[in-house]
């Protein structure tokens, strides 16, 4: 194994968020390379499969990290007291999907679309760290802004929010709606 | 028309938005023309329902109730046009904001998709991350501003008076509770941080032993780890940990 | 690969902390088997010696970790120091809150809250150059005073200390905990 690959391996080992090309190029220093992290990834991706590895190298966040392959899931779930993730609640989901397309934006943006108060669901969002509070908006009431993290895009395994589905437009969803009705 | 409620299927709505788009659908109404009178008259038994069960989001469920009403009142008013001045429908706002909220809730499904398909995932996580770390006691990673201010809320609920460093009558030193604790960790893999301070009743004890604590870790006599802001930490032996 | 190491490989993975026999074997449930862990994993480290990983098993604790080999800590120092991400210690955390809210403070004003001395986690905040002092107080000690810096700020996306999120408007997104007992 040539020594690049096994530096950006011991790198993906060591890191607890995604390795980007800016940081790896930051850790090597001097010992600086014009290749491109992307393709010593792709080296190590294809010996991962070889050897049938537990694991694989995920594009998530802007940068790449080690992920545990699906099927070892039912194992890992026993390392968990809470018999592995929580999931989110459907009221968490809306506010998060309002604050990923909307961001930033103030709690009061949330709610008007949500049409119910949602205190609790920010709370556990920022609890869980999916959410966080960056600054606050300019107008009178000076209210907090809210923004996605990037824990927010290693939970739903996103690049970025560029890579959100794309919020279909009113008409799109009644043509269907209509359609489902005949 | 009779509705069978259920407290079920009324905490199956995220609000009253959520409850007027399966009242649209179930009766098949057209959003653009909402029959305000027949939309208002079932909602209505919903938000009873609602305010029966004593559900925290009641309070919108009756503002919206309130502003379904004013429409239709306003809907009954005869429309006097003025010039070529359009009239607005009265009800075009609530169909705007059905709209809107629509089309998050569809985005909503396709979250929680992506969430299923995420979740057999793990992360690794470094067991030891930092080989160079000194520093021994728990580290919090990626500090959030929302720490920031949980932390100070905490700190500040909890700062009842200064502790001036008044010599107090000492009931327990420090090489006793180190005693103590080692003792302990003959015993046990690991202690709960929570578990021992039940144990004592005094709160000068309490200060020893975390004292007796600190200066185990220092020593690499133990480990101390915390996985979030205000858990319990868990003490276990450290490298230079000795059996008796 | 045989199904066993590769569980074993998973585990490793997904856990920060030694992987002992037992949880191991919590783990497995149903699909229970007399093999030791440790021959599983002397197994794993014979493939890892192989395939020259950057990494090895190590034996820590009563149980077992992926660890990176010492040969790599250059580079994974560099991956710590040019971190995106804030990484404090409960006791600096606690310091920073301090300033935050309170500044310009003194010293003995940070300890009075803490209740314990807080030399070393201003040091580590001052390295960081997240606090700075600026000038002294006036009583008769003229004690240095601490504020918090422009990088901090920065890091935590605000336009100044006043855009800090209020005690208020913490305890309204803390507050709904109790109706949703309900």
């Amino acid at each position: 194994m040539n020594e690049l690959k096994q530096i950006v391996e011991a790198l993906l080992i060591a890191t607890p968020e995604p390795l980007t090309e800016a940081r790896f190029h930051a850790c090597l220093g001097e010992n600086e390379t014009k290749l491109p992290l992307a393709e010593i990834v792709e080296g190590l991706t294809a010996d991962y499969e070889k050897s049938e590895r537990a694991y694989f190298i995920k594009e998530v966040a802007g940068g790449y990290q080690i992920v545990t392959r699906a099927e070892f899931e039912p194992y890992i779930k026993g390392l968990f007291s809470k018999s592995g993730k929580l999931r989110l609640s459907q009221a968490a989901l809306e506010t998060l999907a309002i604050v990923s397309y909307k961001q930033p934006v103030t709690r009061n943006d949330i709610e008007s679309i949500r049409g119910v108060s949602s205190d609790s669901s920010l709370r556990t969002l920022l609890d869980r760290k999916l959410l966080e509070i960056r600054g606050r908006e300019d107008g009178p009431g000076r209210a907090l802004l809210y923004r996605t993290s990037i824990e927010f895009l290693q939970y739903f395994g996103l690049n970025s929010v560029k890579d959100l589905p794309r919020l279909r437009e009113v008409e799109d969803i009644l043509a269907e709606d209509e359609e489902d009705l005949i | 028309m009779k509705n069978q409620l259920h407290r079920i299927d009324l905490e199956m709505f995220e609000g009253p938005l959520d409850l007027l788009l399966f009242l649209i659908k179930r009766d098949e109404l057209n959003i653009y023309d909402i029959p305000i009178a027949q939309i208002t008259k079932n909602f209505l038994d919903y938000v009873q329902l609602a305010k029966e069960l004593q559900l925290h989001t009641a309070g919108d469920f009756v503002l919206m109730a309130a502003t379904l009403m004013k429409i239709k009142a306003r809907m009954l008013l005869p429309i006097e046009a003025e010039g070529d001045e359009e009239i607005e429908d009265p009800r075009t706002e609530l169909i705007n904001m059905l709209l809107e909220y629509k089309r998050y809730k569809e985005a909503t499904t396709a979250f929680a998709a992506m969430e299923r398909s995420e979740r057999p995932h793990y992360y690794n996580i470094p067991a030891a991350w930092s080989p160079q770390q000194e520093d021994h006691t728990a580290i919090l990673e990626d500090v959030k501003l929302y720490d920031i201010m949980l932390t100070f809320q905490y700190l500040i609920k909890n700062y009842e008076e200064p502790l001036t460093h008044s010599v107090a009558v000492e009931e327990v030193t420090l090489t006793e509770q180190v005693g103590f604790l080692s003792g302990l960790l003959q015993a046990n893999a690991r202690l709960s941080f929570a578990g021992l301070l039940a144990k004592f009743e005094s709160r000068l004890v309490v200060v020893v032993t975390f004292l007796a604590i600190l200066e185990m870790l220092r020593n690499r006599q133990v480990k101390v780890k915390q996985s979030n802001l205000f858990d319990d930490l868990l003490i276990s032996r450290g490298s230079n940990f000795e059996n008796e």
